[in-house]
């Protein structure tokens, strides 16, 4: 298959196998089909993040914002989705249009100013902030219709609504990576930018489409985590950049441009997932949740490393 | 200096953190009540840094101002804010919770109390036996360590009841949903009931449980009354939270502050105590 | 006993193996050829020699003392030192600090900047180069770097002294500095490997030839056993003839125009035209603004005044997206820099240029890819695993090919190609010149930018010479030989 | 003067001169010495932070585990200065050595299992957290020595300790980075780390010691920190490295490494720092302040990156 193409992904999704084996024998209920609902559900969030900075970070760059776009898209979705005033499309609308918006201001300014996409992003990123606390007052905005809970909580043919759009997410997403012109000229542009410009690709444009799309999953992040806990929270998202971009460095996709794959991003996501929710079901103390995460995630992305090396 | 500001009294107020509902509502009670008595208050947040909160009082007696209204981040930490105000000679007044070294005046409640209150609830509705597990606000701050003092004291009293686990959830709505998804899958009906250190965590909490169908069997229990949990509790999703009282604690500051700005007495402890919310009474705090 | 002696050494990546038994031999004061065509292995050899990479198996004696197993730091001790192939240098530090860099004069640890500056403008001196030390690497051009390789590695002081195509990026001005540098050191009895495809070069100053092939030994001989003929047969298999091939396309209409060409500070006034099936060659030395020229017109720098006129139109150019749409093609010098994108295989940077013709809508169509991707393997002999290799672990002649296949596959009426060969061996040289008379008798026209002249004297129809920015002659027929080239370029 | 040698500094410091005139012009306190004594003394411990991670950021390198270090090493350090059980010289050493141990941790991860920075320290970060609230059981450690608290509040010839170090510990950086050969095998590494090691440079160390300096850095952060609040916090320092690594990138150090300045940086940390003072001055909501703050920083980097056009 094209997607687990690249050896990088075998290696991390050994050590995903092992993880869940140990976690697994450790305790009886992680196999469970609904532990594993859970888990896929929880983990719906960081995944939508995690393959809009794909593209992002394949490219080069990096996107800081998405955290806060996440709590602007919420505040924003929240704010229509009130009372049942308008009918949940335009609740939806309105928060992914808010990510698309922010997502278009980063590109804008990431291309045409050349500031590094760090500082570009780390000031959208607090502008964000701000600006969810601004539209909210500062409190949580509820009281949300039920058709837009139905996006956080609902189940269509058995599976949780998150699951589905998950799903969904994942196959555009590998496929615009991995099977269209596009994805190709992100992986030109990461891999040498010069030479991608002198082969006549619009750097600029793909540039600017890798952090819109990035912005509009994380609005449509914004509105699941929203729909999810059936409130707007100013200051909900918060950190949810590090973790998305952990996920995506863990499944393989190198900083600084040019290498990864969406398979990798998502095994790195449920690496994250499938921790947290072993050390949850083993009841440990928090404390040495902390430390056991750490470890792991070192431990596994340790294990790739010497896959990768034994195979050349 | 501020001080000239048209002759108006200048008070300092550092909140803990303008992103909490109930802060921000301690905050907009001092707005109004500054404004009714014309005085300029300057209202900074700080974030849940302690260390920002030392910084933003020492730029307070940098600026000169009349008083200083503190609402601690931490009960260790922030006490340098305190005894750097008391040394500059700005009378400070603590408001919502203590620091170990004394303020001028100290306006608020005890944060173990509240969690004394919701245990002791938990505890009759239990008949003091059965399995409950904790969430917990982000692990080493004030208020999770005195909520967990608290909770953890009436345990004590009642050894049949059994904390089955205990988990931060950060304050955070959709992690204490996560935590308690995960919960369910480990413990399932053994749950009898949840305490959460604060609303948002309670209402995850709730959230998950209503999502495997369990709430009815699990009671829920958090603190600060937050308006979603008082919609919460009316409706009956939320069995309790426990009121403090944002306007009163708002009030009784910004009065004191301004007292001991223009040199009069005031009470050194003001206290303004909690109180339990349930269904038959959450109309009284419902805005 | 020889200085050096390599024995059997071998070496895979990835399973396939690209030395196989190389056993080499090194006397001092002797210069020793190391020919092969590009990826034979002679710099994956060298690599091996220098610690850089390690050996699977074999040995490397250096006066008795087993090296095989040291690091590059540790060889660099015993006094081997490296002129590496594709530019190793830091592109922030100055040219003085890259030059000694890992060997800084210092007290306590304590840098003492002006001390390598002054040496630096020393070594400069000696050999005639006029460069300030201080500049910093990434403002000079490939040339400069280059010679900034070579100062590096003598500047070492060390008994051998490898040299991976030295002269790739150079004019002869430099190469003959280049010559007078190494007959310094062998009356100082340095050994040197060296590794060039370029033939005149070896037979001025080889004194032994060894000759690889695939990965395997071929031979060595004294460079009296040898001529050029029967060297080309050791390398390649085969005899090739006339390097140069006949030209037998028909010259057409005039397809390019150049009028008062200007970029500020580059070049001025720069007036050509360019036919349908021409060869126009474009002469100067290092720096003459040769490829700046070429650059404006493939669109990837903004001039100041004058115009490119393509078939009767002005082409206003922002972009090379807006060259590549007029059907002009640009091979860069700077392949690493400008051509390919080395994590992406073969076939992705084949196409890359132009996808969209292979895709249906959105989607690149494999198969389709595939097929043009084998062709250009095929037509470029493009040594290769398969289509799917990184284009960064090829070979850097390989590398040129893909190139150069990329800027085909765009279908351009007028190419320009700049320093097309280099770094490029003898057989692939004849496959490119072959390549060039194709595309002409299909009636596409050629700028051909090469720095060593019988190239550019054997492919042009006409040559136009620049001397320092400014146009100071075109050429053709008998008029253009290699001294009147030269004379106009020093102008 | 050499420091101040590259262009790239002055833009920004020119960026940074603006933003001071508009402050002092928006409020008349803004230029007084004692607003500036605490401007100075409230950026000292991102300052420190900030010129450790100047170096790893130098070779390429990244390092999110400075923020986690500050809390270990302040746990450490309050432990050793409570009651006055040990001497303050003690408590200093302790704290930094806990630093060191975490800077080597990194660096050796880093140049041992080729994983990325990223991860190596994202996972360090995690496990740090995690340590100090075992250490502390989750609790503030206080009742520290007076002696101990001098460091953070006392006063040498009316300069503040805390400035003291913040001067010595920058001249001390600057030097090792612009004058000592170690500092130039960090920009050689950074650079073109492929062309340093076949100049026989011993990348691995030079990179070892980038790591180590920061976690020491980072150590003696922690310590400042806890002195200056008098208590250990094992939740202090949260967030911290995204400040520190705003300032080093800010103050014109490149995040692929090669380039950076140490004066840059510390106009990084100092612009960070006046905009947070000059808000609260004006009496700035908070929530319009981190819309001004995002704002602001994407301004100040845009004049900076305009002025370098325009002089080319
Ligand atoms: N890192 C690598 N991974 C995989 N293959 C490699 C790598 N480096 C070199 N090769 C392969 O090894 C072979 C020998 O390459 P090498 O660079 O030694 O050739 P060369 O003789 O120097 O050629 P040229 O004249 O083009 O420089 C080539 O087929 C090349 O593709
Ligand atoms: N990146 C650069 N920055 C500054 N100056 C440069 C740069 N590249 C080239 N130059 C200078 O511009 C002038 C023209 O260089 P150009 O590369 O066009 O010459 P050329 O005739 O093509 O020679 P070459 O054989 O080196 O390609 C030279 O003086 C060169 O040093
Ligand atoms: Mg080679
Ligand atoms: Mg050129």
């Amino acid at each position: 298959m094209q997607f687990t193409k690249s050896l990088k992904e075998y290696g991390i999704l050994i050590s995903f196998i092992v993880t869940c084996a140990i976690l697994s024998i450790a305790t009886p209920q992680f196999l469970s089909v609904a532990n594993w609902t859970i888990i896929i559900t929880q983990v719906s969030i960081n995944a939508l993040l995690a393959f809009g900075v794909t593209f992002v970070i394949i490219t080069g760059g990096i996107d800081l914002s998405i955290g806060s776009i996440v709590a602007v898209t919420g505040v924003v979705a929240a704010s229509l989705a009130q009372n049942g005033d308008y009918p949940v499309i335009v609740a939806v609308i309105g928060g992914l249009m808010a990510g698309l918006a922010f997502g278009l201001l980063n590109g804008f300014l990431v291309t045409k100013s050349k500031i590094a996409p760090f500082i570009v992003t780390l000031g959208t990123m607090t502008i964000g902030r701000g600006l969810a606390l601004i539209l909210s007052k500062g409190r949580p905005v509820s009281n949300l219709s039920d058709s837009f809970n139905f996006i956080g909580n609902g189940k269509i043919a058995g599976l949780p609504v998150p699951i589905i759009i998950l799903i969904i997410v994942f196959i555009i997403c590998s496929i615009a990576l991995r099977k269209t012109i596009f994805g190709r000229y992100i992986y030109a542009i990461g891999g040498n930018e010069d030479a991608a410009w002198a082969s006549g690709i619009s750097v600029d444009k793909i540039k600017l489409a890798a952090y819109a799309i990035c912005g509009a999953l994380a609005g449509l992040a914004g509105i699941l985590l929203t729909a999810r806990i059936n409130t707007g929270q100013p200051n909900s998202g918060m950190g949810f950049e590090l973790d998305a971009i952990a996920a995506v460095v863990i499944g393989g996709t190198s900083t600084t441009g040019g290498r990864g794959t969406m398979i990798g991003t998502l095994i790195g996501v449920l690496l994250i997932g499938v921790i947290n929710n072993g050390l949850d079901l083993m009841n440990v103390t928090s404390y040495y949740q902390q430390v056991i995460m750490g470890v792991i995630i070192i431990g596994a992305v340790l294990m790739d490393s010497w896959n990768q090396k034994t195979r050349n | 200096g501020p001080a000239e500001d048209d002759g108006k009294l200048v008070i300092g107020v550092t909140m803990l953190s303008m992103q909490n509902e109930f802060i921000v509502n301690v905050a907009d009670e001092m707005q109004k009540k500054a404004d009714e008595m014309g005085v300029k208050l300057i209202t900074v947040d700080a974030e849940r840094s302690a260390l920002k909160q030392m910084e933003q009082v020492e730029s307070f007696i940098a600026q000169g101002v009349d008083a200083i209204i503190l609402n601690p981040c931490e009960v260790e930490a922030s006490s340098p804010a305190v005894s750097r105000a008391i040394a500059a000679g700005i009378p400070i007044v603590n408001v919502n919770s203590e620091t170990t070294a004394k303020p001028t005046a100290f306006v608020g409640s005890n944060d173990v109390e509240s969690a004394r209150i919701a245990m002791n609830y938990l505890a009759e509705k239990m008949n003091g036996k059965g399995n409950l597990v904790m969430i917990h606000g982000f692990m080493g701050q004030a208020a999770q360590i005195q909520r967990e003092e608290g909770a953890k004291e009436i345990l004590k009293a009642h050894p049949d009841m059994k904390l089955l686990a205990e988990q931060t959830g950060e304050w955070d709505r959709s992690k204490s949903m996560d935590l308690m998804q995960n919960w369910i899958q480990s413990y399932g009906d053994q749950i009898d009931a949840v305490f959460a250190h604060n609303d948002e965590m309670g209402m995850g909490a709730v959230k998950a449980l209503q999502n495997a169908g369990m709430k009815d069997q699990v009671l829920v229990v958090s603190i600060d009354a937050i308006q979603d949990a008082l919609q919460a509790v009316k409706k009956g999703e939320l069995d309790a939270t426990v009121f403090q009282n944002a306007r009163e604690q708002g009030v009784a500051a910004v009065n004191t502050a301004v007292k001991l700005a223009q040199g009069q007495k005031t009470e050194e402890k003001i206290l303004i105590p909690f109180q339990l919310v349930i269904k038959g009474n959450v109309d009284n705090f419902l805005k | 006993m020889p200085l050096l002696q390599i024995s059997q050494i071998s070496k895979s990546f990835s399973g396939i193996k690209v030395l196989e038994n190389i056993s080499f031999d090194l006397k001092s004061g002797e210069v020793h050829a190391l020919m092969g065509e590009n990826g034979a292995g002679k710099s994956t050899l060298m690599k091996i020699l220098m610690g850089l990479l390690k050996a699977d198996t074999g040995s490397i004696h250096l006066e008795g003392e087993d090296i095989t197993k040291m690091d590059v730091q540790e060889t660099l001790k015993k006094g081997i030192a490296m002129i590496h192939q594709e530019i190793l240098m830091v592109p922030e530090l100055s040219i003085a600090q890259n030059i000694f860099l890992g060997k800084e004069t210092s007290t306590f640890s304590f840098l003492k900047e002006k001390h390598i500056n002054q040496q630096t403008q020393e070594l400069f001196d000696n050999i005639g180069l006029t460069l300030n030390p201080k500049t910093k690497m990434k403002d000079l051009s490939i040339a400069q770097m280059q010679m900034v390789e070579i100062v590096k590695a003598i500047s070492n002081e060390a008994k051998i002294i490898i040299m991976d195509e030295p002269t790739s990026a150079l004019s002869d001005k430099e190469v003959a500095k280049l010559f007078k540098i190494i007959k310094d050191l062998k009356s100082r009895n340095v050994a040197i490997v060296y590794i060039s495809h370029k033939m005149d070069e070896i037979f001025q100053i080889a004194d032994r030839i060894t000759v690889l092939r695939d990965g395997n030994y071929i031979g060595t001989k004294t460079v009296k056993e040898l001529n050029n003929k029967t060297l080309i047969t050791m390398m390649v298999g085969r005899e090739i003839d006339s390097i140069y091939p006949e030209s037998h396309a028909e010259i057409g209409e005039t397809i390019l125009e150049v009028k008062d060409l200007t970029s500020r500070g580059k070049f001025e006034n720069i007036n050509f035209e360019l036919k349908e099936g021409e060869v126009l060659g474009l002469a100067g030395l290092v720096g003459a603004g040769r490829t700046e020229v070429a650059r404006v017109i493939a669109g990837l720098d903004k001039f100041n005044s004058g115009k490119i006129i393509l078939e009767g139109a002005e082409l206003k150019l922002k972009s090379p997206k807006d060259a590549i749409a007029n059907k002009i093609g640009y091979v860069s010098e700077d392949r690493k820099a400008l051509g390919f994108i080395p994590d992406l295989s073969v076939n992705e940077n084949l196409t890359l240029a132009s996808l969209p013709i292979y895709a249906n809508g959105a989607f690149p169509v494999k198969n389709r890819e595939e097929s043009v991707g084998n062709h250009m393997v095929k037509d470029l002999k493009i040594k290769t695993n398969g289509l799917t290799q990184s284009v960064g672990s090829l070979s850097g002649g390989n590398q040129q090919k893909v190139v150069i296949g990329k800027v085909l596959l765009t279908s351009p009426k007028v190419i320009i190609l700049d320093e097309p060969t280099r770094g490029i061996d003898i057989g692939a040289k004849f496959e490119i010149y072959k390549l060039i008379r194709t595309l002409s008798q299909n009636g596409i026209a050629i700028i051909m930018i090469s720095s060593e002249l019988p190239e550019v004297l054997g492919m042009s129809d006409r040559i136009v010479v620049l001397s320092e920015g400014k146009q100071t002659a075109i050429l053709s027929g008998k008029e253009a030989t290699q001294e009147n080239i030269m004379h106009y370029a020093i102008h």
